[in-house]
């Protein structure tokens, strides 16, 4: 232990010390439901994600032949039906936006200058607006007779 | 160092210093200088209740509160103060419902209130229910929601500020105006740093037509000193429990106000009337509140008898405190203590239902379980009597006005709460009205602190004010090796437990102040290990002890002094009350003597008596 | 230690210590922040993967194939583990901030995610590595 | 002039007791905790009938993280041996040591039973006031380890910077704000209102909730738990009028929405006051007022 610099006397007394007091800072107030609706958002979608996982997780990896029926022709039997196109893009969007609610949250938490966050954020967003694009895209305009060798009932059809 | 201005200085921010920041905040530019954050003083610690006349669960009136005051007190209240007490304590309790506190309610969803020792109705008739309160967490809601208040007003706090000198000039001198730049004020002779290595003494005697000017304070956090000067200055820095070893009291009551006041050559009134609680955790000192009589909890000796009956037929387990004490004491000296030595009895709450136990009395049976280990719905609760509160202090009258003798006011000093002795406890406090003392004098001392304010000049400071605080300071962090506070502070409250506690002699008081003496003297060679600026606690506790010393001093000679028994003093050599010889309040004073050292003068003052004719005690 | 004037300190203002030992409720939210991270990551492969089905079967088939090794197939066996223990322990937090004895339950809340989280993926695991490493 | 301490009685261990954990949260962590997190486990003790005497003495270990902004860069761990008594709590301890090993030692403390809130700091890595924890409750065959609350700047060994989190409880507007004119009487509030906010009026401001939350530790710009418990006092009041000026402030991006419902702040009151539960309560209402 090293010895305290000078010990003021009396007169002089403690030179004044920056102040050991940080000073407080709130970035701005904000005033408006965002963060309500999100939370809210995280719920019901968190509620509605359970059917909706759990039911793809059951009839891709559980039921029939497991994680080895998944091919082509496997995905092009279930979007060949309204019902599971529309399944998928549900929990696509949904999954979707309430992770990227997730990540922000995280990245608020985490990024420590705003710069950092912002950038991180906006990153967040471009892969979010690829992400449903493209997926949404993919369900959407997917032809399940594209493989000639189709033996799907809907292809018979129309061939 | 660093200079401030305002128009009222407030030191200590308890329930007194809060409830004048208040007031005072609305009339004048003031400042609260406080050496702990607000919310951490001691009134947060009081429990049971805050009495006032309010009638609202059985009938009651002001009057019958004042006479118990004054019995209570063993008639040495000063009436008139306790009349003022009493009857503002309706507005006092109202007010702090107004400001949001969150009281107990009856079905009618009014205040409601509850038993507390010694407050009768008719006059001694029968136990009352005056006590308003919030569970048993009455000081905390009263801090909280003064701290509240304050939050709203922006009250200007400066946290963690140790006051350590009060600035007084010769009225005589004191050049005043509403300029005062350059102007400076001689600082009569003699007034520097005792040999003791206390702040500087006053000089020459009482200082007779003294005015105030301001007070110097250490910030801890920089070790930076700050001149604070004032208009008005309200002392609130409640009391000096650590005087003993065995307390309710935190570790950061050291009686600060008092020993400034006293060094500075103001008296100090009654200090030999310190109240012991009955029921602190035995060995430990922590409070379980008197609500836990008021709800019923019975007090039992080692055979299990419930042994109050017989020091007080009447009201029995909720008698004044010092009786209870005594009797307590009593129990355990003539071998009827439990426990594997004999040294407490048992305060017993088994047969109350747990779920009222719950309601009423959460955290005290907490402290009882996390502490002592004791489940209070099936086991007794050992206790044993606790230093508790000073009924003495700095002298004001009714209207919080520091006095410098019998009747000289002092311009622009206050003072209120504990810390002060306006004397409406007299020689034993009643319960709760403390809290209530706090409310009715902290209002009364803002508001007469600000109009002083605003109608008084400015008093220039005396030059280089700081001086003595910092020559103090720097004599005990400079010394290179010495004595340890800690030890002596231990070996203080050591011996006054031993010799000053419920029971007193000449004998025992006698060794107290050789051994006050010689801690003293030890003290003058304290030292400090930290010598840094930041956060420096181990000088400001140093500092500390010095003030405990000085008021352990003034403890013991005003009890020697008593030769007779009365309320929170008992003197087994004189163990009645003499009304011919002592009815009449203590007045100590420190001086410097002929040959220029330090003496203590002991001087009386009347007592005032209106309505209530000294009786004997019998409850 | 070298000695530094009080103004020239760079002195560390910021938290440091050791681990806090929180429990059941910090280290659910704990797994529940990786657990979400993770899939959020698979879910940004898995649609990047799935699109390949535009492109045409054989390039599918090939990307697909990928995930039927062994290495993957323990891999599927962790997410959906992720997944799972997500998904069940979303339901806690609903129950904690809606019905109004889930703050008081919440440590059996989190044993129930933990019962039911195992529960399942017993059957799973069996299931799903037995057909990973059966053919 | 160093100050004279006994060199003997105290050893400094480099790098502390578990590696720092800085700002990463538990997140990074998770697994390491686990090992790591030995120490003291509650001993729960038969209720002794009370009494003092025949408690015996100990030795402890007291493991204190320790930092002086006058001497230190940064903060570095020393430990010191103290024989204490049977119904002693961590205060009594850093009270022995700084009276007889280290004057030095800093530390914030007042009443010593649990009503102040002056001495939250970090027991074995978790929030407890010193003055509320029994020696005996700890496992003493290793060092007790005791360091300042994260998240507040530490200003020197076991004081922290108490601003901010004073400031975030100013922003809440904690205080009865009414409307009309005043009663002469008291205001009337029934029993069940008065409940109603019971729990919430306990806080002492201790700041061990707001110190204990994983996501105040990230920015220190979360209200923190303490901010809303007093919130809520006034919220539920059924005295009060200003609750959407409250809530308001409280569904701010840094308000409610920001907890993460750990229960760190529930499990550190030593008030036990049911924070989240709260805090939940808090959410509620603002969903129940905005939609
Ligand atoms: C455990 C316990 C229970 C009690 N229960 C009751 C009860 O039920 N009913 C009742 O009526 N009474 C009760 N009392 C008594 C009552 O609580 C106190 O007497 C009263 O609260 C004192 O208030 P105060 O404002 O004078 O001082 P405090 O609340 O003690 O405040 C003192 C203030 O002064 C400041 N200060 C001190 N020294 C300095 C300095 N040098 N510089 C700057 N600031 C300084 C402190 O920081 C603090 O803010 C109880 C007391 C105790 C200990
Ligand atoms: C399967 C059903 C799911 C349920 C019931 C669910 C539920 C929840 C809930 C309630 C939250 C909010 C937690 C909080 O506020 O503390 C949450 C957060 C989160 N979820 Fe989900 N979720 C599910 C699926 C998913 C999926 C598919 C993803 C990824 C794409 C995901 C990623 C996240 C992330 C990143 C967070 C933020 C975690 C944090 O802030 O700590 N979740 N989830
Ligand atoms: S809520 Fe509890 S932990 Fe938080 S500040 Fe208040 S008393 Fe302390
Ligand atoms: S610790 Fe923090 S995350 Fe919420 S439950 Fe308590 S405020
Ligand atoms: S010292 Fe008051 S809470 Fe611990």
């Amino acid at each position: 232990m090293s010895t305290p610099t000078e010990t003021p006397g009396p007169g002089s007394y403690a030179p004044a010390l920056e102040t050991p007091h940080s000073p407080y800072r709130r970035s701005k107030a904000t005033r408006s439901n965002w963060e309500l609706y999100g939370w809210l958002f995280m719920r019901m979608s968190g509620v509605l994600l359970l059917v909706l996982v759990f039911g793809h997780l059951w009839v891709n990896m559980v039921s029939g032949d497991g994680i080895n029926q998944v091919d082509w022709g496997f995905v092009a039997g279930k979007w060949s039906s309204p019902f599971w196109q529309t399944w998928d893009v549900l929990m696509l969007w949904l999954a979707q936006l309430h992770g990227t609610n997730g990540v922000r949250t995280i990245i608020n938490d985490y990024a420590e200058r705003d710069a950092t966050r912002f950038w991180l954020k906006m990153a967040l967003y471009a892969a979010t607006a690829v992400v449903l694009v493209l997926g949404s895209l993919v369900v959407f305009t997917f032809d399940p007779c594209a493989d000639p060798s189709s033996t799907l009932e809907a292809c018979r059809t129309r061939s | 160092m660093q200079t401030h201005r305002y128009d009222v200085v407030i030191v200590g921010a308890g329930g007194a210093g809060m409830r004048a920041a208040l007031e005072a905040g609305q009339r004048a530019r003031t400042a609260v200088l406080t050496k702990l954050y607000p919310t951490r003083s001691h009134t947060g610690a009081a429990q049971g209740g805050m009495c006032a006349a309010l009638a609202n669960v059985e009938d009651d009136n002001w009057e019958w509160h004042t006479f118990d005051t004054v019995k209570g007190g063993d008639y040495l209240v000063d009436q008139d103060a306790a009349e003022v007490m009493c009857k503002e304590a309706i507005d006092a309790v109202l007010d702090l419902e107004k400001m949001g506190l969150p009281f107990n309610r009856t079905p009618e969803g009014r205040i409601d209130q509850r038993r507390f020792g010694g407050h009768t109705r008719n006059h001694g008739e029968a136990a009352v229910r005056r006590s308003c309160f919030a569970a048993d967490r009455t000081g905390h809601m009263i801090l909280q929601t003064l701290y509240q208040q304050c939050v709203k007003h922006e009250v200007e706090f400066f946290n963690e500020f140790y006051v350590l000198d009060l600035l007084l000039v010769d009225a005589a001198d004191a050049r005043t105006g509403r300029e005062i730049e350059g102007l400076q004020v001689e600082r009569p002779e003699g007034g520097s740093g005792g040999a003791d290595g206390s702040a500087g003494g006053p000089v020459g005697g009482v200082p007779a037509g003294k005015r105030v000017a301001g007070v110097v304070a250490y910030e801890l956090a920089t070790g930076e000193i700050h001149v604070f000067q004032a208009k008005s200055v309200v002392f609130a820095t409640g009391g000096a429990g650590k005087v003993y070893k065995t307390t309710s009291n935190a570790h950061t009551l050291t009686g600060d106000g008092m020993g400034i006041a006293y060094r500075r050559g103001l008296p100090l009134e009654d200090m030999e009337f310190f109240q012991f609680h009955p029921t602190g955790l035995a060995g430990l000192g922590i409070l379980l509140s008197e609500a836990a009589r008021g709800e019923g909890g019975i007090l039992r000796n080692a055979d299990g008898e419930r042994f109050m009956e017989r020091y007080a037929p009447t009201i029995k387990d909720l008698a004044p405190r010092d009786i209870v004490a005594r009797s307590m004491a009593n129990e355990v000296r003539e071998g009827r203590g439990a426990g594997p030595n004999k040294d407490y009895v048992l305060l017993d709450l088994t047969h109350l239902e747990p779920a009222h136990i719950d309601a009423k009395l959460p955290d005290i049976t907490e402290f009882a379980r996390t502490y002592l280990g004791v489940e209070p719905y099936t086991e007794p609760v050992p206790v044993y009597p606790t230093a508790h509160y000073a009924m003495g202090g700095v002298p004001t009258n009714v209207d919080a006005e520091v006095l410098s003798d019998n009747t000289t006011v002092v311009p622009g000093l206050y003072a209120a709460g504990e810390v002060a002795c306006v004397s409406v406890h007299g020689s034993n406090r009643l319960g709760t009205n403390s809290l209530l003392d706090i409310n009715v004098f902290g209002k009364r001392a803002g508001i007469a602190a600000a109009e002083y304010a605003n109608r008084a000049d400015w008093v220039a400071l005396p030059e280089a004010p700081e001086a003595e605080t910092v020559e103090m300071l720097e004599s005990i962090r400079n010394r290179p090796a010495g004595e340890r506070y800690s030890a002596i502070r231990t070996a203080l409250q050591e011996t006054m437990d031993a010799n000053a506690q419920v029971f007193r002699t000449e004998g025992t008081l006698k060794q107290a102040l050789s051994d006050i003496d010689r801690l003293k003297e030890r003290y003058s060679r304290v030292s400090v290990q930290d010598k840094g600026k930041r956060y420096n606690t181990d000088l400001l506790e140093a500092v500390e002890v010095g003030f405990l010393l000085d008021l352990a001093e003034v403890i013991v000679l005003g009890a020697l002094e008593r030769k007779e028994s009365r309320g929170g003093h008992f003197r087994e050599d004189y163990p009645h009350r003499d009304d011919v010889n002592f009815m009449r309040h203590t007045m100590v004073y420190r001086e410097r003597g002929a040959d220029g050292t330090l003496v203590n003068r002991l001087d009386f003052k009347p007592v005032v008596q209106t309505r209530y004719q000294p009786m004997e005690r019998k409850y | 230690m070298a000695s530094l004037t009080p103004t020239a300190k760079a002195a560390p203002k910021k938290p440091v210590g050791t681990l806090y030992r929180g429990r059941e409720g910090m280290w659910s939210w704990v797994f529940h922040r990786i657990t979400g991270v993770a899939i959020f990551f698979f879910l940004f492969v898995h649609v990047l993967d799935t699109a390949t089905v535009r492109i045409s079967p054989e390039a599918y088939n090939a990307v697909i194939g990928q995930y039927k090794n062994p290495v993957m197939g323990l891999g599927e066996a962790g997410l959906v583990g992720a997944v799972v223990f997500h998904a069940l322990n979303g339901i806690r937090i609903i129950l904690v901030d809606f019905w109004s004895k889930g703050t008081q339950h919440q440590r059996k809340l989190f044993w129930g995610v933990i019962a039911l989280w195992t529960v399942l993926m017993v059957p799973f695991l069996v299931r799903h590595l037995s057909i990973v490493f059966g053919h | 002039m160093a100050p004279d301490r006994e060199p003997e009685a105290r050893s400094t261990t480099e790098g502390g007791p578990s590696e720092t954990n800085a700002e990463a949260g538990p997140a990074k962590s998770a697994a390491r905790a686990r090992e790591g997190s030995g120490g003291a486990a509650p001993r729960k003790e038969p209720a002794s009938s009370g009494g003092t005497g025949e408690i015996p003495s100990f030795d402890v270990t007291m493991r204190l993280r320790r930092y002086n902004p006058e001497q230190d860069s940064e903060p570095h761990w020393e430990d010191y041996t103290v024989r204490m008594h049977g119904t002693d709590r961590v205060l009594d301890a850093l009270h022995k040591v700084k009276a007889e090993i280290d004057g030095t030692l800093t530390f914030r403390r007042s009443c010593a039973h649990g009503v102040c809130g002056s001495d939250a700091v970090r027991i074995n890595g978790r929030n407890r006031l010193a003055c509320k924890t029994l020696l005996k409750d700890l496992n003493l065959s290793k060092p007790v380890v005791v360091e300042p609350i994260k998240g507040l700047p530490i200003e020197k060994d076991l004081v922290v910077d108490m601003e901010p989190f004073f400031a975030a409880y100013r922003e809440v507007m904690p205080f009865l704000i009414t409307t009309g004119a005043e009663p002469t009487r008291e205001r009337i509030q029934s029993q069940p209102d008065r409940e109603r906010f019971d729990d919430t009026t306990k806080c002492i401001l201790c700041a061990a909730c707001t110190s204990s939350c994983p996501v105040f530790w990230t920015d220190g710009q979360y209200f923190g738990p303490a901010a809303i418990v007093n919130a809520h006092r006034f919220i539920f009041d059924s005295r009060d009028a200003g609750s959407d000026l409250r809530l308001e402030v409280l569904n701010d991006k840094e308000g409610v929405w920001r907890c993460r419902t750990t229960f760190n702040c529930s499990e550190a009151c030593p008030r036990g006051i049911q924070i989240t539960k709260a805090i939940a309560e808090v959410k509620q209402a603002l969903i129940a007022r905005k939609l």
